[in-house]
């Protein structure tokens, strides 16, 4: 089962694990992420989202199935917000269910760490007084996601 | 039939060329994104000039990832946009 | 903050979330795992759980205590359920959260590694017809175990 | 003032040997976790059988993981159990 959403809402953590986690008998590992804005005493009030709509979806499912596949998975859930997000917001939902744990572990690594470079989203940081600035692309987030080559 | 590819401008590009999106004239048989570029500075000298200021210029054709050697066709959606921030 | 909980009772997967989240506004990455009673087609009916009270909160205490001071946590909870616990019961909740994913989820991964065989609990299994065994220590969970070291 | 220990069973441990718990006399100076094994067994040839038995057998010394060198005093609770199956 492979499910992916992006929308301005808030998603329900507990409602996405239970969907991962009823989706068969045989699974015995569930792996979670959720990532949310976060505030480094830089005045940081918000994030704005944007994303290239059709080509998001298409993308994020491709690369759902190349995890499903990967690590042989009974689910997995990409969930992605979109809009304007203050800081302590849920930003994504990343989750995968499998017989084992090291599986579903993995494949949750690899969808957050691919996600990052390879879906077409662009944040812009809003700070205190008004300074806002698109979030630079950071190579360390190149080299996660190439370590799954 | 369609003379002309639709082009869209993602993120910083968006800002810095200050709309959403352009039309371009191509032949029909195709020309590259690199030719695409030229003919887009050409109509617009700013977009040439965001192109050359933005490190790292990603595009896409029919909202799949592509090179600046692919080819592109009248009728053709072709996406430029800064790397990808997401997460 | 650290949270550890040994209990008979289900737990809540989104208000666990919701706790590793809150935290601090410097959260950027949570990470969480959920292990839970897997059949494959052997006809299990159900675990039972037990454990050494007194020892088992101590000990995961500890492993929450080293993870945390290990990967920089900004919070980390186990949550282990004892008790009888039928096929797709919820066994245990693992979640941690950081300012980075790589962090929350090194660390969440640690936990359940660290968990499986450093924390005194013992699993059977009840199968249909009445049979029962109790669970053999797997080999490869004490590689993943000392893989962290 | 103590002159036993209190020795618990788990698990696999508990159920062959048919009860939780026991208590041994142990010397003021104490004796290994081994020593106390033999008085164990002494008491019930079935401890011994099991203790045998068991392959990976594990001991936690007041709550603490420990190994069988290790010296146990009257007063100390001394659990025997079989490799832990968490998770």
């Amino acid at each position: 089962m492979i499910r992916v959403c992006v929308q301005t809402e808030e998603f329900d953590v507990g409602q996405e694990a239970a969907r991962l986690s009823r989706v068969s008998d045989s699974v015995g590992g569930m792996s979670l992420f959720v990532g949310q804005v976060r505030e480094q005493n830089d005045g940081l009030e918000s994030l704005s989202l944007e994303h290239y709509p059709g080509m998001t979806e298409a993308l994020l499912t491709e690369l759902a199935q190349q995890a499903h596949a990967r690590f042989n998975l009974l689910a997995c859930t990409v969930v992605h917000r979109v809009g304007t997000l203050g800081v302590g917001a849920p930003i994504v939902f990343v989750g995968s269910s499998a017989p084992h744990r090291a599986a579903a572990l993995q494949a949750t690594a690899f969808l957050i760490d691919r996600l990052k470079t390879g879906a077409p989203f662009w944040k812009r940081e809003h700070f205190k007084g008004g300074r806002t600035a698109w979030v630079e692309a950071k190579e360390a987030d190149d080299t996660a996601a190439a370590a799954w080559d | 039939m369609a003379t002309a590819v639709t082009v869209l401008y993602f993120a910083s590009l968006r800002e810095q060329i200050g709309r959403e999106h352009d039309t371009a004239p191509v032949p029909p048989i195709g020309v590259s994104v690199r030719a695409l570029q030229a003919i887009l500075a050409e109509q617009d000298a700013t977009v040439g000039q965001v192109f050359a200021a933005t490190p790292r210029l990603r595009v896409a054709i029919n909202q799949a990832l592509a090179t600046f050697e692919n080819t592109v066709k009248p009728g053709d959606e072709v996406a430029f946009f800064p790397p990808m921030t997401g997460g």
